[in-house]
This record gives structure tokens, C-alpha cells and sequence, in this order.
């Protein structure tokens, strides 16, 4: 028998408990983790693809702060910020990405496809245009359940193009579904420039062919996304429908672990606002001492380590456990 | 089923019969899809649904078939049991990345922290004169995935009978229809009628030769085997009904009585089903085969349209017959 | 050798040429051809699906006319005011639909596939979105070319949903390529009205978010349709890239010959304008008599009929001409 | 082949090399398709050419996989000659629409009116932990489809010469390369290499048994035939190379002088490519064969991502030389 989400989910600091301290928080653990990820690929102890975020820590962090016990996301090849925002346990987060039985599902999903179900996030897809398509069925089943609970669709630039976002931004609007669309436009769909992909680059003005509001915010300023996404949240949660919110940021690494770069101009990244840095000024601004802070940074740092200490001494999935959910009622599945 | 009572009813009728059933039974069904709402589906399949149901168990979609499949994935995951329409198998092409990459993939990929209790009913096939785009056959295709299964019902009773164990099954069903079966009618079992998903059954006992078919192949194959019948031939005719899991024990039992199989399915012949069907038999059979698997389907070309065409690309009781006589002849 | 659009398109009357008697004469074949196609599909003459657009004749008129040789179209599975309007041989397009040898695909593409090189008709489709993406393919070619050539796409308001809309749209605008999209909004996709498949139902609106004009007129106004595809067909030709045209109109008859009704109003099309009875009227306020429009009336059955009798004495194919042009160089065909 | 200059190159560059001839030698060869142009291609297969024939020739598109192919569709009726590029084989679901009702079928359904000269490479198959979305070989399904030719070439000389054969070809060509085999290296011939397609290649040659392989099976074919050689087993290795048309003389004709087969095949098993080949090789073959043909593929699950398991579910050299052993002793 299915359980239903609400009895799955466990719960999330709620969004009035998260201040700039807490957003910060959340993005160092997340910029430490892809750095140290970077490090683990190179060292081939992850081996599969493997898409980071460094430089893009502020929209998925602010908006997933928006959310609360209940709701739902769904996430695309690019989740991690997914995955710290909602308080996935990290150690098996990271045993996941390496492929030890001690990840989420127990490393057959790999860094894409971790599904926490305690932590509201249930399918992350490789694919893109799935997170549209998944938050419409979400979207609708919340409605349904009538308890205020609401999506929310992380996507990218990129997938602004795919037949998903058309499909799936004309059921939300038509049936008013409680969702969120956040497209994380980091100016290119893997090595396609923004302007070479879309012709109307503002992505936000998407939303008006579907009657639904479009916005556009600093995707680099985790209170500004935090922010946007909150007050799209709350209307989702009114039962006034969906919202598209798009957050302007810029992807500091490579598309994948596997990018030969040369497709863009080496000074594109000169200027551009690094959210850490520009979250460190204002706590600095608002009080905050640089003792403080460093010792966000060390804690971010020892939460990692563990968590990667924790990955590494998990053992291999057994092949034998191969058989489960896909193929034990299938004749076939040993051929 | 002996015992039960039973009603005469159309496919159609008999497939609204099991949607009804379950969704009285069970509220977190919901049937979606084009035109299965108002218009209660253009086979007429979900007729009543949306007055009995509300219009939040029965929904009209968009034009939007992947985002209709990937919609069931996000119900899904939330504890829905979404039943879709794809209204042609021909259409099924365009939601073949969600069922491919999620509905299939999902369960074992996320070991098992979601399941897919989802049903796609589609429908295939020719003989409408409907053209290259509206007549195809595909289930080869979901055939082909572990994690799915992938039925065809050929009578009212299996109608029912499959569509209802696919609704209670919590792992992923594709249902085909036939587009020419929904007006044949049939003594359905009334109440509950499951036919567990993955059996064959043995339609007609035979000893000289065992057609397998598929669909609006197994009709074909009894009359086949009634002429054939009068010739001193006995024909066992077995409904494969379920192409995955298949169910090899019941294909190749019914080989090694005969020695002689034909294979009768409406689909091109080549990476068809019968492709499976024939080397999975042969597998089993080998030894007590005499000669190999026949197959027969459509000829290897797009369906024209015409009346004058269609019928020529299409298997028939005729050709099963046929092969049947053949097949006999070199091996007697 | 494939041959090139130019080499083998023949001509059609340029738009400068048509006025409101040729654009009344061309409705009133379609409208004709239509009423008689019914008669057909209930002799079971037509045996296959039939999609008549009685009611619609303004839209897909007054579009084609605004093109000149040379030009593209693709049409949906609602195809005849395409037909009729690009100067079909109809007795062929009959043919077709009968399913005979005279017919422009030898009977094998019946009603929703009739390709007609000649006349500038290489692929209408009955997959809904198909329309959309075929014109981005014609216009990348015709922007290529350079000969200032431009697609004319015909697709309905369900289509708009697909999501080949998203995808087309996207390209189309991207590469400024020179194709009018025309949506015949009807206001139902198959059963399902427009409110209940699009929460924005003004679908011109869709245009903007792709940054090209999208503008919306009187679909049952052959004149109105004309001017107004006639100004984004120029636009599109002095290279400044697609233009989104809806086509307001009413579907007068079931959306295909096995509708089954009830899920419309039956009052609905009650004080919708006719588009024929529109232009008769302006015909004769600019002062044509009564007998004139009679005649053009006249002609139109008499054009319709030869065409019926051409198309009830063509043989049936021949079952062994199949294997061309699919399966000849395939061994696996004949089995 | 004898006679020619060869040159050692990658996959990869042999894939590169035959574009690049192709594009010049005919300005109505258009590239299309993700990060082909500014980037090259993931897989680094249309590196360059952006800079030597231009931006109306070489197009990085919208993540919009049905709708490239749509285009391309409308390119080839407009006189063009598109090669597609899908970025792997698990996002051609996206675009199956477009050739099961499009590509394949429009030859056919416009009696000629249209032709539909267009190329689509792809990429499947798993070995780089990339996961059930990255690693699917799904290339029985574009081989059922009447009206298209799928190919797969197992070595750059193939790589090269059926991309040509497919460039030239004015029937439509899904050409699916594998993802471990563009590093490879082998001896490409220069200048003009044309590989017919729909032709099968004895590659070993031998006596007592043959193992059918694609892709990247036909290496691990070859490595098991080294080990078995070493027991005195002469093992017939036969690249399958073109699934449709499939060479079907060429497969029984070795089947007939063996007598014992093995498929190998990527691709699941059930409703797979090994599928067809066993049962059209049957047919053919069956009096000669001392066993059923023995089929290889993956595990029926989907890929998993672990390390430690996507290889236990892939066929390899190992499990070839295990399965041509076994068959040899069952029929000794
Ligand atoms: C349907 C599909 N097509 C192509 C890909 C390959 N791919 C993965 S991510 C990506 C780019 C996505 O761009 P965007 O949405 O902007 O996300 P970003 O990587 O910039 O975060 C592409 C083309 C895919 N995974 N799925
Ligand atoms: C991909 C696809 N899905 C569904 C269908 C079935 N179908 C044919 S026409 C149609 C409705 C189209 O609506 P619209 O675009 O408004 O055109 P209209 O029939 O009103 O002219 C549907 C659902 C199809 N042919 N193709
Ligand atoms: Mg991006
Ligand atoms: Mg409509």
C-alpha cells in the first residue's frame, strides 16, 4: 500500500525560523560539498557524471527555505542545492553519489536521482523537462488534498525550450495548482548560450501566455530569492495557482564533470556576484563578526567531512539485491 | 470462472465495468487523459465516469501526452493511482521518455522509496482504414522495459479481468486495446474478476499445432482453427495476454505437446513480439520442435489507408490457416 | 536527387489577384467539398476518419491566399481549406480520401495525408503538433535559400498545448525564420472547449513570451484573415522573423465522423457569423447581384462534382505497388 | 578493403571524418542537434565543424529533441539533407514521435512525393555508471519501424563507413554509436569508405561456433574467441553491424556451417535486438542447428549507477566465452 506523502514526511525548519544566518549556513555546506565532490571525481572515487553548482548556491537555497513540512519538490541533473536546502542527511547523500549501499537508493540512482522521501523530495530527474512534469502531478494531488501544501519545480534555462515546460505550465495554470516554477537561469543549457537558445532571453515573460504571474530576481541574493519565492509560495498555498519566478545567476564550474569548456568567454565571470560573499557582507553589515562567520565556514567543512567519511567507510550494494522493485514478479529480469 | 455469473457486454463496457468497479473501491484512483472527461473517451471506456466520480477523479487533459504520463509519475509519488488514456498506441510515441526514463526506471532506481501504481491504456492496431499515423502496433516497444508490464486483453471477460489486476497492481501496467475488439462482446464475469498479469491461456486444447496469438489475433486463430478443425486438424490456440512477464511455461508446454507453433500477431514481424515470442518458445521447445516458429503479422510497411490496401498488409484467420496447413504439410 | 521546393512548386494566383469574389468562390468550394464528403463517409465511400471544418472556411481561406509560389504550408488533420485554397486538383484530393489510384498518394495517406508537391503541400499530418515542427524545417531552408519564400503553419488552439508549440515557437523566433503561424481557434481541441484545455484563452498572448508579435482577428472574416496573414507573411519575408495569427472561428459539425456529440451546448453556435453568408453579403453591398453569387455557387457544385465522379471512376491500388518507397530495399518487408 | 591507405584514428574522429567529406562534398548537408556546434558535441563528434562550414550549417538547437527531428523533417522536404544529432539513445524517447509517425512513415504514406534523406546519429549504452537515464541500448525499437534503417558500427572503419553510406543514402538512418567506443582506435580507410548498409560482416572466422555480436559486443566477441582458440575452439565472430535491414544470409550462413549461436547483444534481452536475430536465424538455420540460439544481453532491471553493480548486469568477453562453451558441451 502507498503511503501517502504527508505520512512520509518528516519535518523542515520552517520558513519564519530562517534568517540570513541559516541561509548562509545552508550555502556553505552546499558550496563545500561541490568543491569537495570535485575533489572525489577527481579522484575517481565518484565515477559517473556529475553536475555542480558552485556560483548558483543562493536561488536553490533561498527558494527550497521557502518551503515547509509537507510540501514537495521536484529537482533536475543539477539537485544538490535541493538536497542541502531540504536537509537530506549527507552521509548517505554522498555514499549515494559514490554508489555504496548506504545511499538514499542504495546506489543505483547515482547523483541525479536520489529520492529522499522523508525529506519531501521524491524524484529528482536526469531528464530534462521532468521536474515540470512531475510538479503537475504533485501539484494536482495537493490540490486534491486540500491542505495547503505546495510544490516546488526547480528548472533551468535550458529547459524552458522543452516541450515539458509548455505542456506543464499550461496544466498548472489551467487546473491552479499549488506549484512553483523557479527556473535557474545560469545563461546557458549546457554549452548553448542563453541568447543562442531563446530569442525572448527575459524567461520570466513566459509566464503571461499562461495567465500566471512571472517574475525575475536576483538569483545571486539568497534573501531576494528567499524572498520572491516565499510570497509565490504563499499565493500557491492560497490556492491562487502557480507562479514562475526566475532567478538570474551564473554557473562557476564546468556543465559536468566531463565539460571540455572553450564554448565561453574565459572573462564572462568577471563581476559577477558570488552569493556567498555577497551573503558574508551583509551578515558583516548587520553585526555579524568574522569570528562568526569562519565558524559557519568550519562547521560547513566538518559537516562535509563527515559526511564523506561516513560514504567512504559504507560498503558496495550487493548484486544480489539487484532484483528488488523492478524485476522479482518478472520472469524475464534474469536474462 | 466457473460458477460465476456472468453478463454479456461489449470490450468497451467491460473495461468501464472495471474502472468503475475499482474507483468506487478505491479513491485515490483517478482516470485522466484527452476527451475521457465530458466526452467520456473517443471508445467510449470512461462514458459516466466523470458524473459518478467529480471532476476531481476524472479529468480532461490537454493535448500533452508526455506531460499527461509525467503528470501520473508526480500523483503517483503522492499517493495517487492514476489511470491514463493515450488515445492511440501511435501517440504513445510521444510519452515514451516518461514511461522509458520514470514510470519503468523509477521504482528500482529509487529503490523502491516510490512506486508506480500507474495504468497507461492505450490502443492500437489496423483494420479502420485509418492511416500510417492511427493504426500501429507497438507494444514490442514497452515490452521491451524491465519494470513494466505490458498486457493485451483479446475478449470482455480478459478485459476486465487484466485492466482490474493492473489497477490493483502496484508496479506499472501498460494495457493495449484494439482498436477493432471494443464492440465484441462477451460473457464478463459480474463482481470481482481478476485475471492475474502474466498468464497465457490455452483458449482451445489442440494436438497438432499450437498458435500463439496476441489481441484481435486470438479470434482470428479460433476461426482458423474451426476450418482447420474440418480438415482433422487440432489446433491449439493460446492467448499469450501478456507479453510481459511472459509466460513462457504456458507457450512452451503447449510447444512441446505439438511440435509446431505459429506465431499470430497483428505487429510488424520484425523486432516484433512474435520475435520474443518465437525465441523464447524455441528456448524452451527446442528439442521437441519440428520445424521452427512460424510468424506471422503485418507486412513490413506503414498501413495505407486505403480499403483496398489495408486489408492486403494485415494477418487474418486466412493466413493462419494457412501457415497452419503449411507448417503441417512439411513436417508431417 | 531530392528536388528543391522551387523547382517543383507550380504557380497560384498572387495575392495582389484575389479579391473577395475569388476568396467567396474558394470557401464555397470548400464548404461545398465538405458537405459532400459527408454524404461520402455515410455511402461508406470514405471509409477512414474524416475531419470536416464547415464553419471554419474564413480562416484557412483567407490564410493561404495570402501567399504567392514558392511558399510552404503544413497543415493538421484538418487539412481541406488547405486543399482548396492552394489550388488542389481536386478530383485527385477525392481520390485520396476515397482511398483510389488517381489519388495524390495513391490512396495511402487518405483525408489527413495529402502531400501534393506541385502545389506547395508536402506534409499536412494528423499528429497533432506535427504542423508546427515541419515549418521550423521549411523555414530554416527557405531563410537559407534567401529567396524570401515563407512558411505558412496552420495548427489549432488544442495544438497550442503540445508541446511542439514550445519547441516550434522557440526555433522559429530564435533563427527569425520567416513562417506565420496561424492558430484556427475553434474553440475546442477534439471534445474539450478551449476554457477547460487553456486557462489564458487569448492564445495570441502565447506570442510574447517568444518575443514575436502575436495578434488575434475575426476568423470568420476571410477579408480580415487575409489582411491580416497578408501583413505577417510580408513581414516574414522581408526577414524579420514569425508572426503568431489567431484565428477566432466556430466548428459547425462533429470534430470528426465518429463524433458521438453531447459535450457541446446545442445553442453554442447560435449567433456565430457564417462566413460564407458573411461575404455574400458584403459581395452584394459592393454591389455583386444576387445571380452572380448564384453562379459562383453554381460552380462550385459543378467543380465538386466532376471532381466526385473522377474520383468514384479511379481504380483501386494495386496491393503489389506497395512495397515502393518503403520496403523495396528492405528484406525484412515481405513478412 | 585491401589496397587501401588507412589511417589509425578514433571512433570519435572516424564519425568526424566522414561529416566533414560528406559536408563538403554536398552544401545541402546540414548538422543539427545539442552543443553540436559551438561545442562540438559531447562526444566531440562534429568538433570543428562550426568553424569550416558556418552557422547555416551547423546548428546548436534548443533542448527540443522531437522538435529537431521535426525540423529535420522539414528540412529533408525542402531539399535539405539533416544529420541529427540525439545526445543519447534515452532522450530519442523524446523524438519517436517525430520518426515512428514522421521519418519512417512519410516515404511511404506520400507514395514518394517526399523523401526523407536525414541521418540520425545516437548514442547508447552503459559502462560509464551514468545511471537507468544515461545507459539505456534501445535500438530494437527504431529497427521495427518499416521504412528505416538502423545501423550500429562496432569499430572506426565501420563508424566511418556507414555514416558515409548513411549520408548518401536518401532513405532515413538512425545510426547509434556507443558511448565506450569513441576512444577506440582502429585503422580507418582514407578518402572515399562507403560500408553498404544492411550488410553483415564475418569478422573471425571459424568452425565450431558463431557468436553473433553488435556494437560493443563485437570486440568482447573477438576477446572470448582469443580465449576459446586457446581450447581449440574456432570461433566464428559475425558483426551484425545493420539491425534493418538485417543481413540474414550472412547470419544463417554461419549459423549453417556452425550449427551452435550465440547473440550478444548490450541491449536487454527480452524484445530486443537478440530477439529477431534468433528467431530470423532460426528460421533459416533450424536444421542445422544443434541447439537453440543462446541469447546475451543485460540484466532485465534498468542500469544501475553503483559501480559495483552496472557491471554485473553487462554482458562481456567472460560471459560470451562461458555461453559458447556451455553450448559447445550441450551439442558435443
Ligand atoms: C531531454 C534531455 N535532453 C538533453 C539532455 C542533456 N542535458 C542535460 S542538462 C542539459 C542542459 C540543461 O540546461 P539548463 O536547463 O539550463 O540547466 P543547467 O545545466 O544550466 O543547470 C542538457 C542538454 C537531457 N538530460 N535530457
Ligand atoms: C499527438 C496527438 N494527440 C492526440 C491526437 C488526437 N487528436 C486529433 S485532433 C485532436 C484535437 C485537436 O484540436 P485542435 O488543435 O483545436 O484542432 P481542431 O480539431 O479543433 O481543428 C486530437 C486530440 C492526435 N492526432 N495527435
Ligand atoms: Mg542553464
Ligand atoms: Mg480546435
Amino acid at each position: 500500500m502507498t503511503q501517502t506523502l504527508q505520512e512520509r514526511r518528516s519535518p523542515l525548519p520552517s520558513s519564519p525560523d530562517i534568517d540570513l544566518f541559516e541561509l548562509y549556513r545552508r550555502m556553505r555546506v552546499l558550496r563545500r560539498m561541490d568543491e569537495v565532490l570535485a575533489e572525489l571525481v577527481a579522484e575517481r572515487l565518484i565515477t559517473g557524471p556529475m553536475h555542480l553548482g558552485i556560483g548558483q548556491e543562493a536561488a536553490g537555497i533561498g527558494a527550497t527555505a521557502a518551503l515547509r513540512p509537507g510540501d514537495m519538490v521536484t529537482a533536475t541533473h543539477r539537485p544538490h542545492a535541493q538536497y542541502v536546502g531540504l536537509g537530506l542527511p549527507l552521509g548517505r547523500t554522498f555514499a549515494e553519489m559514490m554508489g555504496r549501499v548506504d545511499g538514499q537508493c542504495g546506489g543505483r540512482g547515482g547523483h541525479m536521482l536520489i529520492a529522499d522521501a522523508e525529506h519531501g523530495l521524491l524524484a529528482p530527474s536526469g531528464i530534462v523537462g521532468h521536474s515540470l512534469l512531475f510538479a503537475v502531478g504533485h501539484g494536482l494531488a495537493q490540490k486534491r488534498a486540500g491542505q495547503g501544501a505546495v510544490t516546488l519545480c526547480v528548472t533551468g534555462d535550458g529547459a524552458v525550450n522543452s516541450g515539458a515546460f509548455n505542456e506543464s505550465l499550461n496544466m498548472a495554470a489551467l487546473w491552479r495548482l499549488p506549484v512553483v516554477v523557479l527556473v535557474e537561469n545560469n545563461g546557458y543549457g549546457l554549452s548553448v548560450r542563453l541568447d543562442r537558445h531563446s530569442h525572448q532571453t527575459e524567461l520570466y515573460r513566459r509566464a503571461a501566455g499562461y495567465g500566471i504571474p512571472g517574475e525575475v530576481v536576483d538569483g545571486n541574493d539568497v534573501e531576494a530569492v528567499h524572498q520572491a519565492v516565499s510570497a509565490a509560495v504563499a499565493r500557491a498555498r492560497d490556492g491562487q495557482g502557480p507562479v514562475l519566478v526566475e532567478a538570474l545567476t551564473f554557473r562557476n564550474n564546468g556543465f559536468s564533470s566531463s565539460d571540455r569548456g572553450g564554448y565561453r568567454d574565459p572573462d564572462e565571470g568577471a563581476g559577477v556576484t558570488d552569493p556567498l560573499e555577497l551573503a558574508a557582507r551583509r551578515l558583516r553589515e548587520r553585526g555579524a563578526s568574522v569570528e562568526e562567520l569562519a565558524e559557519i565556514d568550519r562547521l560547513a567543512a566538518v559537516e562535509i567531512d563527515e559526511a564523506v567519511a561516513f560514504a567512504k567507510a559504507s560498503p558496495w550494494p550487493d548484486t544480489e539485491a539487484l532484483f528488488e522493485y523492478a524485476a522479482k514478479w518478472d520472469e524475464g529480469a534474469r536474462r | 470462472m466457473t460458477g460465476t455469473t456472468t453478463t454479456r457486454m461489449t470490450y468497451s463496457q467491460a473495461l468501464n465495468d472495471a474502472l468503475r468497479r475499482e474507483m468506487a473501491a478505491d479513491d485515490r484512483v483517478v482516470v485522466l487523459g484527452e476527451d475521457v472527461a465530458h466526452y467520456g473517451g473517443i471508445f467510449s471506456v470512461t462514458r459516466g465516469l466523470l458524473d459518478e466520480f467529480g471532476a476531481d477523479r476524472v479529468l480532461d487533459t490537454p493535448i500533452s501526452e508526455n506531460g499527461i504520463v509525467g503528470g501520473a509519475i508526480g500523483m503517483a509519488m503522492s499517493g495517487l493511482r492514476p489511470v491514463v488514456e493515450i488515445m492511440y498506441t501511435d501517440f504513445l510515441c510521444l510519452a515514451l521518455d516518461t514511461i522509458a526514463n520514470g514510470v519503468a526506471a523509477f521504482p528500482f532506481a529509487f529503490n523502491g522509496q516510490v512506486s508506480m501504481p500507474i495504468v497507461v491504456r492505450t490502443q492500437g492496431g489496423a483494420g479502420i482504414n485509418a492511416g500510417p499515423q492511427h493504426s500501429k502496433s507497438l507494444e514490442a516497444w514497452t515490452a521491451h522495459l524491465p519494470g513494466l508490464h505490458t498486457v493485451m486483453p483479446s475478449s470482455p471477460a480478459d478485459a476486465k479481468g487484466l485492466l482490474t489486476a493492473a489497477l490493483r497492481s502496484d508496479e506499472p501496467v501498460v494495457l493495449v486495446e484494439h482498436k477493432l475488439l471494443y464492440r465484441s462482446e462477451g460473457e464478463v464475469p459480474e463482481g470481482d474478476h481478476l485475471v492475474p498479469l502474466g498468464t497465457a491461456e490455452v483458449v482451445r486444447p489442440g494436438r497438432d499445432a499450437t498458435v500463439l496469438a496476441l489481441s484481435r489475433m486470438v479470434p482470428e486463430a479460433l476461426t482458423a482453427a474451426e476450418q482447420l478443425a474440418r480438415q482433422g486438424l487440432e489446433v491449439e490456440v493460446v492467448d499469450v495476454r501478456s507479453l510481459r512477464p511472459l509466460d513462457t511455461a504456458t507457450l512452451a508446454a503447449s510447444a512441446r505437446r505439438t511440435g509446431r507453433v505459429v506465431v499470430a500477431a497483428e505487429s510488424w514481424v520484425r523486432y516484433g513480439p512474435s520475435a520474443e515470442i518465437a525465441a523464447a518458445v524455441t528456448e524452451l521447445a527446442f528439442d521437441d520442435l519440428r520445424a521452427p516458429v512460424v510468424r506471422l503479422g503485418s507486412l513490413g510497411v506503414p498501413y495505407p489507408a486505403s480499403p483496398a490496401l489495408e486489408p492486403s498488409v494485415l494477418p487474418n484467420a486466412a493466413a493462419i490457416e494457412h501457415a497452419v496447413e503449411q507448417l503441417v504439410k512439411r513436417t508431417a
